[in-house]
């Protein structure tokens, strides 16, 4: 028996993050003999995360600008605790390269790539330019084409039809149009020149090809400090609400492995690109007729990482621990043969019979489901008061099955088991999506909630059963304490006001 | 005693009589059989004719909140027709409708029989329970349109009765 | 993407079992789209199993004689509730041949192999000599030998030393003697059959080879009912308090490819001896110099399963449905690749510092692990009274690891997060023999516990800080409610009385 | 506040102090700094000297069932010493001993120095927390035996003091 050396690996590493990623990376730390430091605004002075590090440091009011995302508390409050190492999970500063540059002039390891290799990725168009240049494909676009119209007309004819016209300023949805055949070109080109010149001031055009249901297929790369670099294969994520993922799998039903080959390939080069450092994340838009377009590469941890390991056996965070303590990495391409499929859903706080408006309140009961082939990464426990300041999600649930059909089934009988009481979650919601023949059968794309859920409403199955036990209820112990008696019935602000999402 | 809740914006209202170790349980115009069990805190096994549900129940205020089989609910007592007072008697429908769809597991009458109130008329699967009809009031069977066996839309007319 | 065909499957299955088993049987069924029904004694009419079932039926009072060892009340519930074939678990009935060939009368289907295969292995003698013929080891043994010195030192000869003296119609440890030379032999056997004279009224012994510090090792065998077998490797629960597994991991430590290729092979040729079908167990004792002994084939879903499915992916409940359905192996030998490292602890209810007496007590607070590589099969839920009646195995706590040492650093984690009060457990106790070097090195065998352990007492880490949150808690709260004030008080019946446990 | 618990047969003490956000606690003749946060039903969070501990603690009858780091205690408030009443004041003993093997981190007076009852004389870190040692009675330092740095053994003796 052979016992792995661990290199040379941190003493203490602060986790700026809060929630189930801090505490998954919590798990990781222990795991290795790491003791970890949580920090905390006081909106989370409750919550589950910081009873998981061996220290805790308050960094700051509710507002995520004040705490979370001040890089000056988070590495004040690092030499405090004499970490020598800060992880920064996903969201908040996990793609600051300004952030990863202090940690580093701090004399800290940041856990994540260089910052250059994240301010080259941050840069949407320098990205674009610079990973088609290493061989990667990316959609066909021209920026600022000719007004001409036979000028015009080439460049979109070049591209392909459709042709999605974008403001060069813009966002939003504002002066964006989709053109099918030059006959409608001229004029839809004139109409957004207009909307985007009333709404940025500026009227210059960008043209791309329109891509059609579109699968979202995205590949975890492993980099070392060394020069060595492998992937883990691809995951699919197209089941997305507002570019929001919802459920991700793994491998995707739609990539076979000669696609699979072009793909990693592709993501390799993009990664050695920027001269990418540990595990990183390059997303691609993959068309019904198996064209695939380089969309971004997401330079941290990805939410969706468990389904990966759960196919590959690789721990990424563990992994992300070793390569930035700068061990060699211990595994080839040979060696990652992933077996089986695993299925990812993101349980949050949302009300999805209601226009998924955010739900922010107390957890009064929690059960979270548990099994063969069943993992849940938690944020929550029950007492905790899911604040309003951040990202909705609460638990990711994610399953392993030896096919895609097994851990369909599992996935849906453990949402089943799944059980919180006093926020309201997508939970129901999960359910029907998974549960859906188009699911079932594999074809997804990031229409596939618009199309095939629109105004979704709960099918209330067992409205009957939960009458009774309610009635039961009533009828049996009437009396009621006056506790949070008015608590519920309290305007929710979520109906006028936006609440800040991770980006991704 | 009559319980009336609300979900959402429809009543649900249950009329409960203890037995010895269970309940009797109409809703609408079906009877159950409803038995309870505690099995922790906010967990209940409800078993409703005869199958088995875990069910968990907390209270929000005057809500309860209640899980069961992924989905939640939110039933709040109903204060217009407040526990074991008497709310105005709806009228009772000569056209026995399935409540939900599912399978005709046996028809209890045959045109003509008397029937009063609380009697059998029907057992129709659904859910995965036998769902029991009952007559709302004394009258004969006029007509029965379902055999046993037959597989019904929620809604359809399964019998008419003709009141007294 | 293909939908795997499911097979002719059952509508309903009637579970003839408690606690964690039954629960992890019904999340199997659920997720083959089948029903089930629980069965329950009246001293589990509150237990969490039941509430896992879609209906449930009480078959008696708490005696399991009454109640789960009761054929026909068990069979008269699968009549009630319409099942068409009834799981058996492990313990009870699992391993009598009658109540399998009575569910087979009664036409429905026993998950399990045929009545025949299970009396073939349930008779130890008869079952050691079947196994001989088909070429598989067994121990060195001479069954009543010749009593006359010349004889009886050529039967120990060829036997070989050190030599184990039994009372043939023994048990308990009378007349049970080591002898380690021939001088000793004629002295040890007239003493060993005085001592069963006088304990049993019957002299005769039986002479066997002495194994020492033997691992234990066994091999999971999957058959279909068409001809067809494969085996899942092996398991090593040498970790063991009278003869009760504690803690179980596969690979074995112990076991190379050779030595696996070898042993898988004689348990395969075990299991066709008896023409096994379903999932089963061929138990084997491994000496240090690697030579290995058939020790006995457990003829039913194995506690300790769950490690397998971890390292193999394969659900071997799921197969067991499937088997007794009648589907062919859709497994080959070759598609059968073991990954990584998986370690299993039973959590039970019984008090390590004192003499490991079985605790039943009521649950009062419960938080299980949950993360990545945990997996929690879990037999209990806050409120539940655990009764007195039945074994005190409450949860099985598995990991899975990359490789031995990570799976093992991440037990000990979890089962630093888990939390049972209440009701005393085993868990610290786990945890130093997990955290033992000889454990970390793989040099397990069966006095592990006695060599290593002896008189184990809580090394009380955490006093300080235990003694801080009691001392504010009885400060800020110190009222106190009467209820359950005298419960604890009362004396533990489990000074005076045994208790019946899983016989494996 | 003094607090006499019994943990199986042996007593534990403690004088608590409640500060501004915290409390100062007195357990032999260390003080440390507490803080605790509840998270949930059953569940605090300890913060000890700076070091964060996920406690859970349920009550049973009296006793305080207390798990933590995969440990349990069964804490009992002692009959004989209840909570605010004076105890026989332990003797001051000169030789201040470490309470439990660890690392001296800082050695906090000289000999020759003057110490009031509650001066911290050292700071020993053990079980990953930074415990001070405090003097219990006014007097001199009469001999420090050990160094910055030095492991020590639980038993060992760290400083003699000389009580006026």
């Amino acid at each position: 028996m052979v016992v792995e050396p661990l290199g040379p690996m941190f003493r203490r590493v602060l986790v700026a993050n809060r929630g189930e990623v801090a505490i998954r990376i919590m798990r990781a730390c222990r795991e290795l003999g790491i003791r970890t430091v949580a920090v905390y605004s006081e909106a989370d002075a409750h919550a589950p995360h910081i009873a998981h590090a061996d220290a805790a440091v308050c960094i700051g009011p509710p507002p995520s600008r004040e705490s979370y995302l001040d890089a000056q508390r988070i590495l004040a409050a690092a030499r405090q605790t004499g970490a020598d190492a800060i992880h920064p999970g996903y969201g908040f500063l996990a793609e600051s390269p300004d952030f990863a540059a202090a940690v580093r002039d701090a004399s800290l390891t940041f856990v994540g790539p260089p910052a250059e290799a994240i301010a080259a990725m941050g840069d949407k168009p320098a990205a674009r330019r610079r990973v088609a240049a290493a061989g990667v494909p990316v959609a066909p676009a021209a920026e600022d084409p000719p007004r001409d119209p036979a000028g015009l007309g080439a460049a979109a004819r070049k591209i392909g039809y459709p042709v999605l016209i974008k403001a060069a300023a813009g966002g939003g949805g504002k002066g964006m149009r989709v053109v099918r055949s030059e006959a409608e070109l001229g004029r839809e080109f004139a109409a957004a020149a207009r909307e985007a010149l009333a709404a940025f001031g500026d009227d210059r055009l960008f043209l791309e090809r329109y891509l059609e249901r579109p699968r979202h297929v995205e590949v975890q790369i492993l980099a070392d400090t060394h020069g060595n670099a492998i992937h883990l294969g691809e995951r699919e994520c197209s089941i997305q609400r507002r570019h929001q993922k919802i459920v991700e799998e793994t491998p995707s039903p739609a990539v076979d492995e000669t696609l699979r080959e072009r793909m990693t390939r592709a993501a390799l080069a993009a990664a050695h690109s920027v001269g990418y450092e540990n595990a990183g994340t390059v997303e691609f838009l993959l068309t019904p007729d198996k064209q695939f377009y380089f969309l971004e590469m997401n330079t941290r941890l990805q939410v969706e990482h468990p389904i990966t390991e759960l196919v590959t056996g690789v721990d990424i965070v563990q992994a992300q621990l070793r390569i930035a303590a700068g061990e060699p990495l211990w595994l080839r391409q040979e060696d990652i043969r992933p077996r089986g499929h695993a299925i990812e859903c993101r349980i949050y706080a949302e009300d999805p019979a209601n226009q998924f408006l955010p739900s922010a309140d107390k957890i009064l009961f929690l059960q979270e489901p548990q099994g063969p082939g069943i993992r849940v990464d938690s944020g929550i426990a029950p007492g905790f008061n899911v604040p309003l300041y951040y990202d909705p999600l609460l638990a990711k649930l994610s399953v392993w099955g030896e096919n895609r059909e097994q851990a369909r089934r599992r996935l849906i009988e453990a949402l089943r088991e799944y059980v919180v009481l006093g926020c309201t979650t997508n939970i129901p919601f999960l359910i029907d999506l998974l549960e859906h023949p188009a699911f079932a059968r594999g074809q997804t794309h990031t229409q596939f909630i618009e199309e095939h859920m629109p105004a979704w409403k709960p099918a209330n199955r067992h409205r009957l059963v939960a009458g009774l036990a309610a009635a039961l209820d009533v009828a049996t112990a009437p009396a009621q304490p006056p506790a949070e008696a008015s608590r519920r019935a309290a305007p929710s602000p979520w109906r006028t006001l936006g609440r800040w999402r991770l980006g991704e | 005693m009559r319980i009336v809740l609300r979900h959402e914006k429809s009543p649900f209202t249950v009329e409960l009589q203890k037995l010895d170790r269970s309940y009797r349980a109409v809703v609408g115009d079906i009877e159950h059989e409803v038995e309870t069990r505690p099995l922790g805190p906010a967990t209940t096994l409800l078993v409703v004719d005869g199958w088995a549900f875990r069910v968990h129940v907390v209270r929000s205020g005057s809500q309860r909140l209640v899980a069961v089989g992924g989905e939640v609910y939110a039933f709040v007592p109903d204060s217009g027709a407040a526990e074991g007072r008497p709310t105005t008697a709806a009228v009772a429908t000569p056209e026995i409708k399935a409540p939900m769809p599912g399978k005709v597991l046996q028809v209890l009458v045959r045109q003509g029989d008397r029937v009063d109130p609380g009697d059998g008329l029907l057992i129709l699967e659904a859910m995965k329970m036998e769902n029991r009809l009952v007559a709302e009031a004394a009258g004969t069977v006029a007509e029965v349109r379902v055999r046993e066996g037959d597989t019904v839309d929620g809604g359809q007319v399964l019998l008419v009765l003709r009141y007294d």
